[in-house]
């Protein structure tokens, strides 16, 4: 089947299977490469993409359900080279190591902080809880956070 | 409902590099046409920040700007023979290997710099990315433009090569006498706990810990591996195993659902201090700091649950399973 | 502290961050090429057993299926990982030939157009195998009576003769690396108090959250280039020249950045496959391991089991210590001699105890290999040495600190194997320690230093 | 109408959906959320030949009346959090699932299906005495949760029909969900426990629904317990003794998790605990 979709803001058309998960059509097929293979079951976190602006597992995520939506990616965040303030944030407080979870825990603050501006640490927490990193601890990406919601 | 709290300590060392060595590291610099410098390493950027370490110890030998220093890293075909990257080697091995090879190409600077400054080389000074005669700071030629005029004016290579292997150490088989590590470096660990003795779930409410790195090259980077090595020892204290029945292999883990990490709340208050004691071994005194800092968590949160509870529990990890068990040992054997 | 320096002891920022946050770091999985195939494995359901019969008719029959990959298909199929460090003699199969050694290893590979019809290929192998009891207790493993799964009669490694990369060989040597020094049985004699402890780690996963990929694409005249999540190119670069049987030189090895290893991707697990398989089908060819790969099939950290019995004298010095260190190397020996060394000659710790007497035994089962991750060796026996401490200080009535203090080692003191120490420092970081977690100890101890 | 039987189709009405399921029989896997269903397709475990997605089925809402609340299936369980009218056992629930991206995906409905260590919000459900509404070619019927699994997997619903909404009518007074997982944020549910109760004027129990998740396949009603408090003061010796009842006649689950033993251990303190906090007003 032929899905039409808006991938960072461009139109993209492509021929999925109707069992293929967006991750493989994303990564596999349109050479995306923010978006990481992780676990494959929702657990790292680590190909989250923003659909029509709220996140999504997208090794979760069949193609078919993009057609017609909006699909962002943490490579389109910034604009005309200015980093965004959560990526300004995560460099600033050394919040990744490997980078290979940054992208997905990225879009995961900008999804919370878009509906909730300044979230408890109870709200934070829950949040993040579907986005695993195994280098940094965790400390400098909650500090980076933290940064962002006082402003 | 009863909660215990208790504390536990572990002191640690670690032996910096390959055990026994016998693990070289080689690199070459050289500097590009506009006087900036590549430094080729087939070590790997794993995240703990060695693109930037490396640089910062280059730039240091050369004399050169970090802005003007770009290591690159893990391809065979680009750089002479590493040994690896692993046993909290890199910055110790490689960075000993790049201050040789940044050594060369600082003499070379020097050498270039006092034809065109018309001085002798030993009056002149380099650092920082500029060259000037000494005491008269304030007139000084830049490093880069040094570096691209040797390659176009003066017909010199700007070329700088760099070994450093800790000679193999062979050990006597009846004693096991050796000289296994080029220096240790050490650390020590306070965990605070609380146990609930109802569920046997341990919270580790506090882990302080201190590391003597030799020389902290970049602080930085020392930081987000201390916190980051915390986290991955405070898994492997309360939850992970591939075999959780070990050794049988029953129950084998296959995903994140079983072998559950830590996330982002799961994690303690973790405070930290970083001490130097540098070694003559080392670049700059540095020790390697990778390793050591999952190693002190785990015994130190065993021990304080022994002070919680009364039981030391033997087995890693200290599942609320098991602390439940000794909780009933225990209560047996009153 | 480095005010001498202009550079060294700042906090620059890390290079790789920029493309971190904007996802423009290129991991191994970024990398494809035009006519690129995928391969994946058919694996052993059993632990341990014998391999009867590998029918691939029916998987090379499904529409994209381009080749399925056997032992047969390797140059030269029996190596060993840490070669270059002189650790032998060869024992692990890229495939194997006759038998399965732990559950998951690879019997045969599917090199297909995509992962799907390799996946599911690799389901339509039938392979037939004759179980054999397997082993997986590593006491069990070493008694006589248990079944043997190494060539050369025993379940352990043999030390000392050459083959261990640390002595010289033409020595018969023994299954356990031994450290000697002082006289262990009379300070145990001699003891006002003897504590016995055993300690054990199990398994454990290094879990990086990029799983292990790699592409291997055949260049012209029997070249190859392997892009790999590997942390030590030039391992790779070895092994798979040595069981292609083609120069060193033939081959390029690149790890662009790496999504975390912690010791996970030391090993040169999975890129001599692939790099068969490339050479094979004369395509470049990409295998990705899946999460269950990772924890089933990828090294983990051995378990290990560490005995100590300490001699104690009643003022609180550790006169002594016996110690019986036990490490799973699963079905194959990787690197694990070099963790066992590693381990075994560090068991006093940060302590100085003038008698020893310390066997590591590196033990074979039917498991995935075991191998090095963050701290190999050391994390395992810190942990059995801190937990050791603990229970010394607590029989003798003494405070857990005082304990560490009075036995630390010191500066012009002799190691466990016969090494000056230097550059002791534990006393100082301890008292950092105590100064960050408020503390208060007694003066003698505050007075105490690495140089006295 | 189409005759293609193989695909990715989204309709947008229950009709319709009904329709597809008519047509496709087996050969369709039914998709919510995604959470479950993809990975069943991802690790090959089934190879649909069709996908019937519910993403644009109007059965995402919730109804709240004076005493029953109704949640549609396709209701993300994100639509439920900071909702002080649910029924305090189910607030706890959704509260207890963590992720923003798994809490926008999981639906109610794909929750009630899903075999443990998913199943909080059925657990829950069960402790509300709630009734799915499954509507077929033939019409909607209503079918109490309790009554819903029957095994492994196994489920009191016909081929021709679809879980369109569950509803809970007469909320009990009281309710609580408490559950243990791995870390505080992390992991999938060990044990939970959720009860439902009402008391009369003298403090006894009138009604009690005592629900039990994590422990096997799918959540259940430990009966024998409910009969044991109900028509009874709530003293510590009938709590403790009903709390060595939780389990009875069932098989619990034995993984890398935790052990069997474990899992009743510790569904006998979150019981405890959820009936010794009720008594003391809380």
């Amino acid at each position: 089947m032929r899905i039409r979709f808006r991938l960072d803001g461009q139109s993209v058309e492509v021929d999925v299977k109707h069992t293929e998960t967006l991750l493989r059509v994303l990564k596999d097929r349109l050479g995306v490469g923010s978006v990481h293979f992780g676990c494959g079951e929702g657990s790292c976190g680590a190909c989250i993409v923003l659909i029509d602006g709220r996140p999504r597992y997208s090794c979760l995520t069949l193609a078919g359900y993009v057609d017609g939506k909006e699909v962002s990616t943490v490579a389109a965040l910034a604009r005309d080279g200015e980093l965004t303030e959560i990526q300004k944030a995560f460099v600033e407080n050394n919040a990744a190591q490997c980078g290979y979870c940054t992208p997905g825990m990225i879009l995961i603050v900008r999804a919370l902080l878009e509906k909730n501006p300044s979230p408890s640490d109870e709200e934070l927490f829950d949040a993040l809880a579907g986005n695993l990193c195994r280098c940094t601890g965790y400390v400098p990406i909650i500090n980076a956070i933290r940064s962002v919601i006082k402003r | 409902m009863a909660k215990l709290r208790g504390r536990g300590i572990a002191a640690i060392c670690y032996p910096t590099g390959m055990n026994l060595g016998g693990d070289p590291s080689q690199t070459v610099i050289i500097a590009q046409p506009d006087g900036t410098f590549v430094v080729n390493v087939a070590s790997v950027e794993l995240g703990q920040g060695l693109r930037t370490v490396l640089a910062q110890i280059a730039a240091e030998a050369i004399g050169a700007s970090i802005e003007d220093i770009e290591v690159r890293f893990g391809d065979t075909q680009l750089a002479p023979h590493d040994t690896g990257t692993f046993a909290s080697r890199t910055t110790h091995r490689m960075g000993n290997a790049i201050i040789k090879a940044g050594q060369e190409v600082r003499q070379i600077l020097l050498d270039v710099a006092s034809k065109i400054l018309e001085v002798s080389p030993q009056d002149l000074e380099i650092r920082n990315g500029k060259i000037w005669v000494r005491g008269v700071p304030d007139k000084f030629i830049s490093v880069r433009e040094v570096a691209s005029q040797a390659q176009f004016v003066y017909n010199i290579p700007v070329v700088g090569k760099g070994h450093y292997v800790k000679p193999k150490s062979i050990v006597d088989p009846e004693t096991g006498e050796s000289d296994p590590h080029s220096t240790m470096a050490h650390g020590c660990v306070v965990a605070d706990v609380e146990v609930d003795t109802e569920t046997g779930e341990v919270t580790v409410l506090r882990l302080f810990t201190v590391y003597e790195v030799g020389r902290a090259v970049n602080p930085k980077l020392v930081e987000g591996q201390i916190i980051g090595g915390a986290v991955m020892g405070l898994g492997a204290a309360l939850r992970e195993t591939v075999y959780p029945r070990y050794p049988q292999i029953i129950h084998q883990t296959t995903s994140f659902r079983e072998y559950v990490l830590p996330t982002a709340g799961d994690v303690p208050k973790i405070i930290y201090k970083i001490v130097e004691s540098p070694t003559p071994t080392g670049p700059y005194g540095a020790k390697g700091v990778g390793e050591m800092v999952a190693n002190g968590i785990a015994p130190a949160i065993v021990n304080a649950v022994y002070d919680a509870i009364g039981v030391q529990i033997t087995e890693l990890p200290i599942t609320p399973e098991k602390v439940l068990k000794a909780l009933s040992e225990k209560g047996k054997s009153k | 502290m480095s005010e001498q320096f202009s550079i060294v002891g700042k906090p620059i920022m890390n290079a790789q961050l920029l493309g971190h946050v904007t996802g423009s770091t290129q991991y191994v999985d970024e990398i494809s090429f035009p006519g690129m195939l995928w391969m994946k494995a058919v694996r052993s359901p059993v632990p341990r057993g014998k391999i009867r019969r590998i029918d691939t008719s029916k998987a090379e029959k499904l529409p994209g299926v381009v080749r399925i990959i056997t032992a047969k298909d390797v140059p030269n199929n029996i190596h060993v990982n840490m070669a270059a460090i002189g650790i032998g003699p060869p024992d692990e199969p890229v495939l194997p030939e006759d038998e399965v050694n732990y559950k998951g290893e690879a019997i045969c590979l599917v090199v297909a157009k995509d992962e799907e019809t390799a996946a599911k290929a690799a389901e339509m192998v039938e392979v037939e195998i004759e179980e054999l009891p397997p082993v997986l207790d590593m006491e069990e493993a070493l008694k006589p009576s248990a079944p043997v799964i190494k060539k050369w009669g025993m379940n352990a490694f043999i030390f000392g003769s050459g083959m261990d990369g640390a002595t010289r060989p033409g020595r018969p040597g023994r299954p356990l690396f031994l450290v000697k020094r002082g006289e262990v049985e009379i300070a145990l004699k001699q003891a006002d108090y003897v504590v016995e402890g055993s300690y054990l780690i199990p398994p454990i996963e290094h879990a990086p959250i990029e799983p292990h990929v790699c592409v291997a694409k055949p260049e012209p005249g029997q070249r190859l280039t392997i892009y790999t999540t590997t942390q030590a190119p030039y391992f790779v670069r070895d092994n798979v020249a040595t069981i292609l049987n083609i120069p060193p030189s033939n081959i390029r090895v690149v790890a662009p950045a790496v999504g975390g290893g912690f010791g996970g991707k030391v090993d040169p697990e999975f890129e001599m496959q692939v790099a068969v398989a490339a050479m094979c089908v004369g395509r470049p060819v990409k295998w990705r391991w899946t999460r269950e790969e990772e924890f089933t099939i990828s090294t983990t950290r051995p378990a290990v089991k560490i005995e100590f019995q300490d001699a104690l004298s009643k003022d609180g010095l550790i006169l002594g210590r016996k110690a019986r260190l036990l490490h799973d190397s699963g079905a194959y020996t990787r690197t694990s001699p070099y963790g066992v060394i590693k381990a075994t000659v560090n068991l006093s710790g940060p302590y100085y105890i003038p008698n020893v007497h310390y066997e590591g035994y590196c033990v074979y089962t039917n498991r995935q290999p075991s191998s090095a991750m963050r701290g190999y060796g050391v994390f395992e026996f810190s942990y059995a040495v801190e937990l050791q401490m603990e229970r010394d200080a607590k029989k003798l009535g003494i405070d857990s600190w005082e304990f560490r203090f009075k036995n630390a080692y010191r500066n012009g003191q002799v190691s466990a194997t016969g090494k000056l120490i230097d550059d002791a420092y534990l006393i100082e970081v301890m008292k950092e320690a105590v100064a960050l977690a408020g503390v208060s100890l007694p003066n003698h101890l505050l007075q105490m230093s690495s140089w006295g | 109408m189409s005759l293609i039987t193989s695909g990715y189709f989204a309709p947008v009405s229950v009709r319709e959906v009904l329709s597809l399921k008519r047509r496709l029989r087996d050969k369709a896997l039914i998709v919510a959320g995604g959470t479950a269903a993809v990975q069943l397709i991802s690790k090959m475990i089934v190879e649909p030949q069709a996908i019937i997605s519910l993403e644009k089925v109007p059965l995402d809402y919730v109804k709240m009346r004076a005493n029953s609340v109704e949640i549609g299936a396709t209701t993300p369980l994100a639509r439920l959090i900071h909702r002080k009218d649910l029924p305090d056992a189910l607030k706890k629930a959704v509260e207890s699932i963590h992720g923003l991206a798994l809490k926008d995906m999981a639906t109610v409905g794909g929750n009630i299906f899903t075999p443990a260590p998913a199943g909080d919000i059925a657990t829950a459900l069960l402790s509300l005495d709630a009734v799915l509404i499954l509507r077929g070619a033939r019409g909607t019927r209503s079918v109490q949760l309790s009554k819903f699994y029957r095994g492994p997997l196994q489920f009191n619903i016909k081929p021709d029909e679809i879980l369109t909404a569950v509803r809970v009518n007469r909320p009990p007074r009281m309710s609580a969900f408490l559950k243990q997982t791995p870390w505080k944020y992390s992991g999938p549910t060990i044990a939970s426990v959720a009860v439902g109760l009402d008391l009369d004027k003298n403090g006894k129990t009138r009604r009690a629904m005592v629900a039990l998740g994590g422990l096997t396949t799918h959540p259940y009603r430990a009966k024998k317990v409910e009969k044991m408090i109900t028509g009874k003061k709530l003293s510590e010796q009938l709590i403790e003794g009903a709390a060595q009842h939780l389990t009875d006649g069932v098989e619990v689950i034995d993984d890398a998790l935790a052990s069997s033993w474990y899992r009743m251990r510790v569904a006998e303190v979150l019981f405890k605990r959820i009936l010794y906090n009720i008594t003391a007003g809380g």
